[in-house]
């Protein structure tokens, strides 16, 4: 797979390509969406948007964050109500006013968030509204075993009968899948799916969504990762500010024609890396172990990039919530500046200088109720305060400089961070740590649902700290991004170290073996 | 509820192992040995009997109640309810309605109270605290403007004598706690709705775009919640054999408590139909308890206040633990 | 005359309770007489103080010709009262307060109450088992409303100085509900085999207990006595389950209060205490004519 | 709470749209309003002393409550705490304490109890509603343990005078309320402390790793909840001039109401200092305007439940449509 755009550009050959759109006749138009509007209040979300999808295609939607994608798919599922426009299935205009009118459409979604209950088994999810009963009573085995069947036919391997609040975000992602693609779909959306997956599980999706289409299911497919976009599409259609700006068969473009659609520039390079010689050694672990990791030693200096990779649960997260105080570790020591240091709690690392952006922005990362604002100076308001009260200009202006040098597409500071769209909320994740003034900054999985050309904005901020004197763990499991990245890259497998080598002197093949343990 | 993991507490674990190991049943029936040996009048059958009558209403509130609080709601009106209930069944009787009818004319009344909280919460977006609190002030108004403050004597000899009486040996009060449990035990874990509450309750975007009526739940939760106080209400009735306004006072409280100690959780989607029965029965067994020993009545009220802390605490380690 | 624009508003300890309707009764129907407008407030709690003198400083806002109130607690209400009897005559009635600002008094005295309770469970206790000797018990509605402590004090001295043979095993507090009463009751009866008798110093404990008495059958074999009375009382001394009822004259009492209070806000000298009594009526003498008033007042 | 988006109401919004624009300040005067034309007694100077006075507690508890509800906690306890503090200050007075110690002294009393259920809640694990409803039981019994179930005159004149006085015009009681007010709106709205608060009510794990201590906000808003409750029992003591056990009986649902009608989520993370405070003077004014009006007390109860849903309703409208 492409690590950047040049290699992209030259084109792999697509798979999905025989399929040849354009000779399709216009009756095979399954959904067709004229002027469809959505406003916010004031935030217009999606401006009047013309767009059609064919019977069978593979049609991938892109662009910015913020750009109205989410929304776009809201207003097809029933989610959320149009303000203007009309929409045609089938030839027959529809109102597609509640989730059940889309539901018995056959048309379903993967969101972007996950959207099952946390105190429900998998099953449960997998079913919830289209339960399995006999005389009124539900049939709890059966379903459990049908759900695990589906599991395992789709490959992913997850426990039928576990609480789905158990599982990490991108098992519930998984869930979320064999949801949609159960009863009777003929068009299914998926919201940036592979956000939490790695190339694995990623693989697995991909399977999948070839296997629907084969069975003639009409498919939408949202993502930032060009690749995938080009491995998988049909044709593919570009989002800008709410407005549709194009549509193109897939061999007919390339993507530095996407992303100039998309953010109306052209864009050199994604990942920016600069040669910045190491300094002193900033955090070490020895022999680190914890719930969930074993036997750790890593060491991050000044100016260095240390690559964390892994599958899903091989253990990189817990092994980073443990270096920042927010679980015990059970064995081994941490060294600061070379010193021994005993962090107990977050309060602590967050003393000695260490930043964490963590892995879950709905769970872990935000308070989705509070104003960005807020989000975004938690960390420092020790740092604003003036005498007993909050020093509320320099508050202002810190939320400010934020929401501007990380381009977080907000009317304002005030807004619920849950108003925001995905990649605007993994923005707040990360800029809340940016005003810190820490020395090692932990980022897990930092740029999921991120745009490029943010993406690319944030590996200059990563240039930037580490130009600074700060050092950077990264953890992601989105291998390009590590391989082209780190200077130092570890490998995780079943929460060992399983390899460790420096820039340059490693391949793709070789991360991947060691990570999968083949 | 901001619960935080406690490495510390996990250390005094060591010696009392079979303690934390006790599920909810296991901490009743070691308070009903502890009785048994305390005195001698607990554990006869005369006193069961009493037992189980005392238990029962607050049991029935606490099965209703937890519907409501799986959809992360809750329902203030109950004990507004049960006097309610209490005032217009016996003014029907009195009046000469059959006594099935006023009995069913009541329980309708009682689910169209549920009907109106669900609407308020559904239709103008009041809070469940908010609607449910307002209902209980103005039906204890309605109730006293009906008696004018005073009682309403039924002297239907029948209804009066139905409380009392047992059969197969188990008082008819506590028949009608097996009469609501069991459908309640159906329809919360057995059939789709109870799934539907739960998924209300845990996420109700969720629940919507899996095609469940959110409204819907929310209609039967509070419908069913009423409906049992209600059913309590004629329970009441029958046992005091009057009508009266302002009784059932504070049984919000004791049915929410009941709930929360047999392992419901306020935030929503926690909960099940037997715990609340078993906490409502810690609570009648507490007060049954220390009434056989005549343990000073404000004493009475220490210990409640330092058992409650004490069972919920050995439950929460237990959940915690598995 | 000028009468109807006369206010006087009356302030009780509990609008909710049936013996303060009668009281309201007796204000209201001595409004009517007399034309005065009786505008009828209260607490809805016998115990909630604050609540009682947040209504006593509105009434006197309204400017009124003189206020009646029925004080829920001696000490608090004394400051409250001598504040507002600088504006406005106050006339008591039911039970005191530590202030000598009241223009006239209409009480009955609950100690006494208590003691009459204690007189007629004796004599019950003896008409069925031919002695004075057992136990006994008393159940309190709520802990902390005064009359009910004046009540509870007058019955537990009667006990200890009239009839040494019955022995005090229970003092209960309650809640306010039947509910709670019958359990108590119930419970008393598993735990006391030697139970003769017992005390429900108000109408809804002596509901509850009497209900209790009625459900175990244990009528025969334990006394009890109530205080204040409704159908549902009546209807237990009728068929021997309650064996004495103490009986106050709440409608008097409201009904000179508000007379009383006009004739204070005219100038009028007043008597300075009345007190308006407190009977025992039993199975025997409860077709009396005066039985049969205190026992059925006129509410409406 | 499962609240719903409801075009159908949007239609009647037509011609009331004034109402809909109504603050809450707005509803509350408007209400004065109101009452000031159906009866001249209302506008007065006295009145509005005696409004104010009467508003005065449960505004404090009110505002105690938010901190609590802010971090998605609940405080049942703070009714039991007033009657309870009543009766500290009360005995220490009596005792021939200096009034001044006597009050620090039920202050921190009243510190102590809140930092007790924070114990329970971060120590022991278990819920606020169980914790909280535990202590209201248990200092019931110890309030009347310390009395005998009798009162305690308090025979200092300066202290009970000073729940009569005035200052400026405006009664001592209020002034507390201003006193409680200004720094705990300095607190909650100026001070890192109130952002931690509600960072703790909206996301514990996001607040924890952002570096908040989640116990030691637990501490401070369980402490602070159940200190107002403390003053407002000296408060009730110099106003009663007694201390008694059973005073304040239900107040914790008064300050709850007050505080969910002035805009606070039972759920957390939303809640102001103002809008407690006016929600307890709504209340206030409600029932004191029946009382002006002399309206029968049991149509002074539906009335107020009417007027709740009304007032949260119109309120929740404009929220919305913001
Ligand atoms: N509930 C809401 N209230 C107000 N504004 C909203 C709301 N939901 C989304 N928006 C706004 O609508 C715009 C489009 O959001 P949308 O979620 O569709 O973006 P997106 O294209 O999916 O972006 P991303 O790639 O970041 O997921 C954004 O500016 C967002 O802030
Ligand atoms: N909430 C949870 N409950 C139970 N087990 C969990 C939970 N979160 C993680 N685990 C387990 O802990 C182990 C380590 O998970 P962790 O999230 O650290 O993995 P990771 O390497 O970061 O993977 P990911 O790619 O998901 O970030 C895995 O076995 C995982 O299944
Ligand atoms: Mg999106
Ligand atoms: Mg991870």
């Amino acid at each position: 797979m492409g690590a950047n755009l040049t290699d992209l550009s030259s084109g792999p050959p697509h798979p999905a390509g025989q399929t040849s759109a354009a000779a399709l006749p216009p009756h095979d138009i399954i959904l067709e969406l004229r002027d469809l509007e959505k406003r916010y209040g004031h935030v217009q979300a999606l401006k009047k948007s013309t767009l059609s999808f064919r019977r069978g295609e593979i049609h991938a939607i892109v662009g910015e964050n913020g750009a109205g994608k989410s929304t776009l798919i809201k207003l097809l599922t029933g989610v959320i109500r149009r303000t203007g426009g009309t929409i045609i299935w089938n030839g027959q205009e529809v109102d597609l006013a509640t989730p059940n009118e889309a539901i018995n459409h056959g048309i379903n979604a993967v969101h972007q968030e996950v959207v099952l209950c946390r105190q429900l088994s998998v099953a449960a999810n997998i079913f919830l509204g289209d339960e399995n009963t006999k005389w009124g009573l539900l049939q709890r085995r059966e379903m459990s075993r049908a759900a695990q069947k589906i599991l395992d036919d789709m490959g992913f391997s997850l426990p039928a009968d576990a609480l789905l609040g158990t599982l990490t975000i991108g098992q519930q992602q998984l869930v979320a899948t064999a949801r949609a693609s159960l009863r009777g779909t003929k068009f299914i959306i998926f919201d940036e799916p592979t956000a939490y997956l790695t190339r694995q599980e990623a693989a697995q999706l991909f399977a999948l969504i070839r296997r629907l289409k084969a069975e003639g299911v009409t498919i939408v497919y949202i993502s930032h990762r060009m690749e995938e976009v080009f491995e998988l599409a049909d044709r593919v259609s570009v989002l800008r500010d709410g407005t549709h700006v194009g549509t193109r068969n897939i061999e007919d473009t390339n993507d530095a024609e996407l992303v100039a659609l998309m953010i109306n520039r052209t864009l050199e390079q994604i990942y920016h890396k600069e040669e910045i010689p190491f300094g002193k050694t900033l955090l070490q672990t020895r022999n680190l172990s914890g719930k969930g990791f074993n036997d750790v030693s890593i060491t991050v200096r000044q100016g260095e990039i240390v690559g964390l990779y892994g599958l899903i649960g091989a253990g990189r997260s817990e092994f980073a919530l443990s270096i920042f105080g927010r679980n015990p570790k059970t064995s081994g020591e941490i060294l600061w500046k070379e010193q021994p240091v005993d962090i107990s709690n977050e309060r602590k690392a967050i003393d000695l200088g260490i930043a964490l952006a963590p892995e879950s922005r709905r769970d872990q990362g935000l308070n989705l109720n509070l104003p960005i604002g807020l989000n975004i100076n938690l960390p420092v308001y020790d740092q604003l305060m003036r005498g007993p009260v909050i020093d509320s200009g320099e508050e202002k202006r810190r939320a400010d400089a934020q929401i501007r040098d990380l381009q977080i597409k907000t009317p304002s500071r005030r807004s619920l961070a849950s108003s925001m769209s995905g990649g605007n909320q993994q923005k707040i994740v990360i800029g809340k740590w940016l005003n810190h003034g820490a020395e090692v900054f932990i980022f897990d999985e930092p740029t999921v649902g991120v745009d490029v050309g943010t993406k690319a904005e944030i590996y200059r901020l990563f240039a930037r700290l580490l130009k600074n004197g700060a050092g950077i763990i990264l953890i992601s499991s989105y291998l390009p991004e590590v391989y082209e990245l780190a200077d130092t890259l570890h490998v995780f497998r079943e929460g060992h170290l399983v390899g460790s080598q420096s820039y340059r002197e490693r391949s793709h093949e070789d991360i991947l073996a060691e990570a999968i343990g083949v | 509820m901001t619960t935080e993991t406690v490495p510390t507490s996990v250390k005094t674990r060591r010696n009392w192992n079979f303690l934390f190991a006790l599920t909810l049943v296991g901490l009743l029936v070691l308070l009903c040995v502890a009785l048994s040996i305390a005195t001698p009048n607990f554990a006869t059958g005369n006193n069961i009997s009493n037992l189980l009558r005392q238990g029962s209403m607050i049991a029935i509130l606490a099965i209703g109640q937890t519907f409501v609080i799986i959809t992360a709601g809750i329902d203030l009106s109950v004990g507004a309810i049960v006097g309610f209930s209490t005032v217009v069944v016996a003014s029907l009787i009195q009046s000469g309605v059959p006594v099935w009818i006023a009995i069913i004319v009541t329980l309708l009344m009682g689910l169209l109270i549920g009907f109106f909280h669900a609407f308020g919460i559904v239709k103008m977006g009041l809070p469940p605290f908010i609607i449910t609190l307002a209902t209980l002030t103005s039906l204890r108004g309605i109730g006293l403007l009906m008696t004018n403050g005073s009682t309403i004597n039924i002297t239907d000899a029948g209804f009066n004598q139905f409380s009392r009486e047992s059969f197969l040996g188990v008082p008819n009060l506590f028949w009608m706690v097996i009469i609501v449990a069991v459908p309640a035990f159906v329809f919360l874990h057995l059939s789709k709705w109870g799934r539907y509450l739960y998924a209300v309750g845990s996420n109700p975007e969720a629940a919507r775009l899996s095609g469940v009526s959110v409204p819907r739940m929310i209609y039967i939760a509070y419908g069913l919640s009423a409906m049992c106080a209600a059913i309590v209400g004629v329970m009441l009735a029958a046992r005091l054999g009057v009508g009266n306004a302002t009784q059932g006072d504070g049984w919000e409280l004791q049915a929410i408590a009941s709930s929360v100690i047999g392992g419901t959780s306020l935030f929503g989607a926690v909960g099940s139909v037997h715990g609340p029965l078993i906490g409502a029965f810690i609570l009648a067994t507490i007060s049954n308890g220390a009434n056989l020993l005549n343990v000073n009545s404000f004493w009475q009220r220490i210990i409640t206040g330092a058992l409650i802390i004490i069972i919920v605490f050995f439950d929460q380690l237990r959940r915690r633990s598995r | 005359s000028l009468a109807q624009d006369v206010t006087i508003p009356i302030i009780v300890k509990d609008t909710t309770s049936f013996y303060w309707q009668i009281v309201l009764a007796g204000a209201r129907a001595a409004g009517q007489e007399l034309g005065v407008n009786v505008p009828e407030l209260g607490a809805q709690a016998e115990t909630d103080i604050n609540g009682q003198i947040s209504i006593l400083e509105n009434a006197v806002s309204g400017s009124p010709a003189a206020i009646v109130i029925a004080p829920t607690e001696r000490s608090a209400l004394g400051a409250p009262i001598t504040e507002a009897a600088q504006s406005v005559p106050i006339i008591g009635i039911d039970s005191s307060a530590e202030s000598d600002a009241f223009s006239s008094f209409l009480t009955t005295d609950n100690v006494q109450g208590g003691r009459i309770a204690a007189d007629g469970l004796a004599a019950a206790i003896e008409a069925a088992t031919g002695k004075i000797e057992g136990d006994v018990a008393i159940i309190t509605n709520s802990p902390n409303a005064g009359s009910l402590e004046e009540r509870r004090q007058g019955f537990m001295e009667q006990l200890a100085a009239e009839y040494p043979g019955l022995n005090l095993v229970a003092d209960k507090y309650a809640d306010g509900q039947a509910a709670t009463g019958l359990n108590i009751t119930t419970d008393l009866l598993t735990a006391n085999p030697n139970l003769v008798g017992i005390f429900a110093s108000n109408l809804i404990q002596a509901q509850g207990a009497g209900q209790a008495i009625a459900e175990n059958g244990a009528a025969e074999r334990v006394a009890l006595v109530g205080f204040d009375s409704d159908d549902k009382l009546v209807g237990f001394l009728k068929d021997g389950t309650i064996d004495a009822l103490v009986v106050q004259d709440p409608y008097r009492m409201g009904y000179d209060g508000i007379k009383t209070a006009l004739a204070v806000s005219k100038g009028e000298t007043v008597e300075k205490f009345v007190d308006t009594g407190a009977n025992l009526i039993t199975t025997a003498n409860m077709d009396d004519e005066r039985s049969q008033e205190l026992l059925n007042p006129k509410v409406n």
